[in-house]
């Protein structure tokens, strides 16, 4: 552990990218990621690694997966009109079961939109980043400590399950400064024997794939990845608690807007409602068990989010009805006051007071 | 007669106008701000523009008008 | 007394948010100008980039579509194609026109798209905070190249004039500066040739302006002139790449 | 010890981001939460900008600032877009040189600090930001001095160690003293 | 209405979309939907229209963009793959306020995965188009002469909400043929007072545009949008049902496996279950109403896709747990068979029998 | 007796998808022949297009990558930033090439990206069943341009080599044909000393192949030739259009 | 009238889509419901092509005929493929000009037609798909002749209705008359 | 003394190597198909070989050995 130093956020994560063994990071510009990529150029050239402006987010996404492919740990970062360009490219790493790192620091939409904080991404990084049948493992911390952190889980999963890994970050987590110290650098990588860097004339040639022209193969290596995806649903939900044993009222809420939430949540408990925050840190595997679990003792769910109502599904989904699910929402960029949230609880208890 | 009439609302203070003027009668207003903290340019010698319009066609806020 | 030089009426009042000495201000009164002497402002459609002119369609009093990062020239052909009688424009970054839109750019100058390109190349990308653009110099430091751009691992500038002018769908090509009046003069007449190329229906045209980031190049606005005369005007020489609008029927 | 949300205001080039940046690092140094927020994008071209700092002794939920109980401000659009923002009982610091306006507010505590001039006449003229800390500092007494010095040291960069001395000097022309 | 000819989807796809008004096609060749490229460019030309091949899906997209600024019926088609290289360009026309038809005749994924018919962009295709709070209007057609009408029925309300319009078709519908016969062509369009083809200096001028750089204007944009969707989804859901009714178990399918399904239906009926099918013709907005109205009759729903399970998420929000929801489904450009459905519904009655 | 002539061992036992006649198996051997003989395989990674050459990624006995539509130069960067030693090449049809992925084209070139590119000029789309290619001769009928290639609204063709060729980051540039045996043997040269480029760090070389498509040009094998001689020649010069691998350090 | 579901297999560049089409335009001439889907893809490039083929007085589910009631083959990897999958009491018309395999079903109704070498002495080499077309009608009468007819009628382009007699006289070859 | 071996399952009757043989030796074999359903080359007159791998060189699908 490094000692603690205050860090933006982007910059933590392109420094723990680093620690964690990425020497490949391959971006194009955008607000409000900038830093990540600046932070990479500065950085890469001392130690030997690889920083490279790409022509376009099309570019990077597709030069992490030819990286990727050889066997190394790599990157990219975007922010949401990026993002969508990427799709294709995701996509297909995902159907070539191919492990990376690629990161999303969210900004208002659709469109151009704006810059400032969203969360308006949640379904496109949850359910469709791209075509077909597939997912992504997403990680979305909500301090600069929880970024450097998932960083290096994000890699350790992304490897183990062979398949990208998201960190949804957004503008607030990603300017803001914060205390943090770093993870002690990754020295031993896992064994990559599928990977095509050049056989040496000693194994079977590799190839990298998304291709099957016949439906069953295509099929059979569809199910054999969702069976994966099982395992991950079983194995890697995760989240944070706070205050919910009791709670009547459970906000569920990720990122920058569990942040704004604690704060309801302690206004609230100071007012005798007995409020609690879920924080799913992985949004998928979404982390329904620990939902599901709190539904005999809560009066209803409030899902708050900087977007108009995408992650309050996966709430509705989990709480199958048995209890309300309320939501509550800003969007294009305007972050949530928790005197809003403390008021949108307090309509939700409504008659109960 | 010529004249080159700066809007100091919209001069940004850049100094553009300044460079070309070829009678050189163009300063920035050093002591004095416009609303949005720049320097506006002014004409020191009014009588000597020759309406060349030079300060005019390279502002690039269109901060100028010339008349001839 | 005569006004021998005022704003155009094809700008808007609303005041431009470009940093000062900023020379997107200059090319945007060019642009407005020429397509007033031509009387074009109504069937004029513009299509403004992502860059710092992302809020030309602010400025612009034609109509004006805001397009995706680099799609400009694809907008401008649904548009042209929509409206063939119509004087369409795109006015593009160096990052939008040559880095994410290359492809854009390269196959609606191959097509001889009845459409005008205004390419202002500042060598950086301005908008975003500086960093290296395709047209960034060698060994220039921009927040990407903090070392200077290493051609060895960034590669080299893109010189689009020269890689355009091998399309057979490009009616006209210049390269201009407004780093001076008499520059500016000559940008002027280069942007309104290439309205006048748009309007006869001979093809491609684009008028690449070298321009300055004051800003992000961390220079004055007359240091970044002198900047873009010592360093940028050797590397991308001003002069006419293609012309074919002597042709009755231009590229066709 | 109290929470601090702070708000530093001004236009770009004044190092308010440094001051809030020194600020933050002092909380730290006091091992208490801390967080910096700036405000970022094109606005800032425009000329403006400002940051929030936290400093507390429980995580911080939002890191942005919209009530603080203490603001900083270096021009006039700042000290109109925040000096309503302050919460009653809290504490302005406002630098008298650039800004002409006076507040008419009774609940809050004001100082004005003429810090751009006094940066100039002390031969310090980029540091009227750290004069405006030093008023800060003792208007709220946000962290120890020993903090706050360790913060200087540690926001400075190694290469331009010279300047902590000059940067202290500037925090204790601010605080008076 | 013209009289019945035998023809592919595909190719009544383009053929409707001309009668409906549609005179500008931009698209970029990709199996399955290679047909209505070839229609277009056969037929653009003779009536005036523009086909016009495109250097790619992303500019083909932005095309339409420009086309659809000016005022005029534009179209692009792609399938699974070309859909995601889209997905910037439709979030701007979504953010943009504009109306278009999109065309996605989908294939199995992830990746370049394979050319047979699929349904695994559902997800894509009602929630996550692009990033950012938006919806585009989806339509399912299950025959050809379905397709017909729906293209007509896309233009009709993308204009009239001012937004995209999705058709999802896949391989099995676009190659297929059918008799099918055309309405008449439409001659009359909507006003567009807001497009942008030269002001003729007679108005002010008309901005396109997604970009609010203030957070709380572009909130106001994307709440007005969402206040029409809520019109939309109070006004415009649509389904088809078949023997619902009396239904114990009511098989939830779209497009392709509607038409798997459906026969299905029929052997469980002659096997005296009563099984029915409620078939969506719009994907978004989603006939949940129509779900719900049934919930009082069904012992379980069964959501049949050709997918992992996409849909089925809706239908569950839908019944919000208040009777089972089950799915079924074939991937990778299986189509699957009646048998299999029916076997699926056994399982699900299960006990019952 | 020795054998003369047989089949690259870089080549597998799978065979070929291709039609009867189609020359992008002649291409393929002489990809497989070079690399041998340079005793390349080992370190070779390829990377497979999206086109009729898709399956490519079976017949190379080197690791192979299998890329989405043009997107074959961007994968080569990443895998050659991550296998500087490696020797990595793509093997590229016009459309997916010269078409969707253009940007990615311009740019590996412009870096000067260390790799090697096999480009196959058929003028058409071959795997999508005859659409125009971006390389589609004007008047040529496809399926897309049923009344043939008309230039004024289908555009004009690129050149691949002459438009890369202004970029500076390109070693070498050659436009060769599989249409005679004296020209496979002077195309494998060309292939040859690409690879050499390579392997001597000197920057960005492209093969330019002109291929037939008999299937969708509707003509025997045979005819196929003749007609690509007749047409795709004259339009498509064959020859050297850049060639910077004299420079110890190439184009760096 | 009964239902029939039909799979047409053989090379490319045989006919056999045409074959496919003529029948389901039969079909549509006597209200029917109707459907035809090919095989599409690259495998089509490997050389064979297929259809399915559905008539019937129902809206017809799946167009994908997995078990044909009748088929048509007209080379060997077809035959492989398909004679398996006809239904029990199906029929199966084979172009014994071109398979050289017999099947050992008894439950299904088998014709053996040279089709190809018929066409060839008829002067009508092309058309050795209409032959198995009128073998297939004989075999199941899944039509009229006059809904044949007309189906043949509407298939053949305007340009070319020359051949609309070549045609009949192909199917009236298959079918034995 | 020289010869051509054509590997018959695998060609595919395209008939480039026939065009380039120098001693018009090779043959499409019109009334032979192979599996794949294609007329196979073969060598007509064996001994009048000269080894110039012509044929080989040309074959797409590399179906021909030479030797000499
Ligand atoms: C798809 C996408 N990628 C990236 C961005 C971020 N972006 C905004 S402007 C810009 C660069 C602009 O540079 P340039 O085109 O040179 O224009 P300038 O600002 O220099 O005038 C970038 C990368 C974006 N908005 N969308
Ligand atoms: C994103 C995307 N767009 C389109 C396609 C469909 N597609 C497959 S191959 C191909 C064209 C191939 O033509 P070319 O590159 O010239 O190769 P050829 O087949 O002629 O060798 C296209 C458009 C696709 N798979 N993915
Ligand atoms: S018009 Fe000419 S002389 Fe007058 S101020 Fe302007 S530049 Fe100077
Ligand atoms: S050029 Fe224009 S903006 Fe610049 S100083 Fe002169 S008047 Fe002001
Ligand atoms: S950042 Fe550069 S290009 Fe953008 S407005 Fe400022 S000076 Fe002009
Ligand atoms: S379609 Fe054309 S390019 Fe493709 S394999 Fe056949 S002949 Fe070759
Ligand atoms: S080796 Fe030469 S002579 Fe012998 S068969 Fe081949 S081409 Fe003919
Ligand atoms: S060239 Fe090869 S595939 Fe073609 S006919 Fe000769 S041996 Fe057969
Ligand atoms: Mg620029
Ligand atoms: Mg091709």
């Amino acid at each position: 552990m490094s000692e603690r130093v205050l860090m933006k956020g982007n910059e933590a994560m392109a420094e723990a990218a680093i620690r964690a063994g990425c020497r490949h990071f391959f971006g194009y510009p955008i607000t409000p990621q900038t830093e990540v990529a600046a932070y990479m150029s500065k950085k890469m050239p001392k130690i030997g690694g690889t920083y490279l402006q790409a022509e376009s987010e099309i570019a990077a996404i597709n030069m992490v997966l030819g990286a990727a492919s050889a066997g190394v740990r790599a990157m990219t970062s975007s922010s949401s009109p990026g993002i969508s360009l990427k799709t294709e490219g995701i996509s297909y790493i995902a159907g070539s079961d191919l492990p990376c790192l690629i990161v999303n620091v969210e900004r208002g939409g659709p469109g151009l939109g704006g810059i400032q904080p969203a969360q308006s991404d949640y379904w496109q990084a949850t359910r469709a980043l791209g075509h077909g049948d597939f997912h992504v493992l997403v990680f979305a911390p909500s301090t600069v400590q929880e970024v450097v952190d998932l960083v290096f889980l994000a890699y350790d999963l992304a490897e183990k399950y062979r398949m990208p890994a998201l960190l949804l970050s957004d503008g607030l987590l990603g300017q803001m400064m914060e205390p943090v110290s770093f993870p002690d650098p990754v020295e031993k990588f896992a064994e990559k024997p599928w990977a095509a860097n050049g056989h040496q004339n000693k194994r079977p040639h590799n190839i990298i794939n998304s291709l099957y022209l016949k439906p069953d193969e295509l099929e059979r290596t569809v199910v054999e990845r969702f069976a994966r995806y099982a395992e991950i649903e079983a194995a890697e939900q995760r989240y944070q608690e706070y205050l919910c044993d009791d709670a009547d009222y459970i906000i569920v809420a990720f990122g920058a807007t569990s942040r704004v939430s604690q704060s309801a949540v302690d206004t609230l408990r100071a007012q005798g409602i007995k409020a609690g925050l879920l924080r799913p840190v992985t949004l998928w595997p979404f982390p329904k068990d620990a939902i599901r679990a709190h539904i005999p003792h809560v009066k209803s769910f409030l899902s708050v989010e900087m977007n108009m109502g995408q992650m309050v599904d996966d709430v509705r989904l989990a709480v199958e009805g048995k209890v309300p699910v309320e939501f509550f929402g800003r969007t294009g960029g305007v972050i949530p006051r928790p005197s809003e949230v403390v008021e949108a609880v307090m309509k939700v208890a409504g008659g109960d007071r | 007669m010529a004249r080159a009439i700066i809007d100091e609302k919209i001069c940004k203070g850049c100094g553009l106008c300044v460079s070309v003027c070829p009678k050189k009668i163009l300063a920035l207003a050093v002591h004095r701000m416009n609303d949005k903290g720049y320097n506006p340019a002014e004409v020191t010698a009014p009588e000597s523009c020759i309406g060349c319009a030079m300060c005019g066609i390279i502002c690039p806020d269109s901060a100028i008008t010339v008349e001839k | 007394m005569a006004t021998v030089y005022k704003k155009s009426a094809l700008l808007s009042d609303v005041p431009l948010h470009y940093c000062p000495g900023c020379t997107h201000g200059i090319i945007h009164k060019l642009v407005a100008e020429s397509l007033e002497e031509l009387d074009a402002g109504g069937k004029a459609v513009g299509v403004a980039p992502v860059g710092c002119s992302v809020l030309a369609y602010n400025y612009f009093t034609c109509d004006m579509v805001e397009a995706p990062h680099g799609r400009a020239p694809a907008i401008a052909t649904g548009l042209k194609r929509a409206l063939p009688d119509g004087m369409i424009f795109t006015y593009q970054g160096d990052g939008d026109l040559a880095a994410i839109g290359t492809a854009e750019t390269v196959h609606a100058a191959t097509r001889g798209e009845n459409i005008t390109v205004i390419f202002v190349n500042n060598a950086i990308y301005g908008m975003t905070g500086g960093q290296m653009a395709p047209t960034t110099l060698p060994g220039q430091v921009t927040q990407t190249t903090p070392y200077g751009r290493d051609v060895t691992t960034a590669g080299f500038p893109v010189r689009v004039c020269e890689m355009l002018s091998t399309l057979s769908g490009v009616a006209y090509a210049e390269r201009v500066s407004v780093d001076t009046v008499p520059n500016i003069r000559k940008a002027k007449a280069a942007i309104k040739k290439a309205f006048e190329t748009q309007a006869a229906k001979k093809g491609f045209s684009i008028v690449e302006v070298l321009s300055t980031c004051p800003t992000n190049w961390g220079l004055s606005p007359t240091e970044a002139l002198e900047w873009l005369r010592q360093n940028m005007m050797p590397y991308y020489p001003l002069g006419v790449y293609q012309d074919r609008t002597a042709n009755e029927k231009g590229v066709f | 010890m109290k929470d601090w949300n702070f708000v530093f205001a001004g236009f770009g080039g004044q190092g308010i981001l440094f001051a809030g940046k020194v600020t933050a690092y002092a909380g730290m140094m006091e091992d208490r939460e801390v967080s910096w927020l700036p405000s970022y994008g094109p606005e800032m071209r425009g000329g403006t900008a400002n940051c929030s700092v936290c400093l507390s002794s429980r995580p911080i939920g939002s890191p942005l600032v919209l009530e603080p109980n203490a603001l900083v401000v270096m021009n006039n659009p700042s000290y109109d877009k925040f000096i309503d923002t302050v919460a009653p009982g809290g504490v302005a610091v406002i630098d008298s040189a650039l800004v002409d306006r006076k507040t008419g507010r009774e609940d809050i505590t004001v100082r004005y600090v003429p810090a751009t001039r006094l940066a100039q006449e002390n031969g310090i003229a980029k540091l009227a930001n750290l004069i405006m800390l030093g008023a800060l500092w003792k208007a709220t007494g946000f962290a120890s001095a020993e903090a706050l010095q360790a913060a200087i040291q540690k926001v400075v960069p190694p290469s331009k160690q010279e300047l902590v001395e000059l940067n202290w000097k500037a925090i204790r022309i601010g605080a008076g003293g």
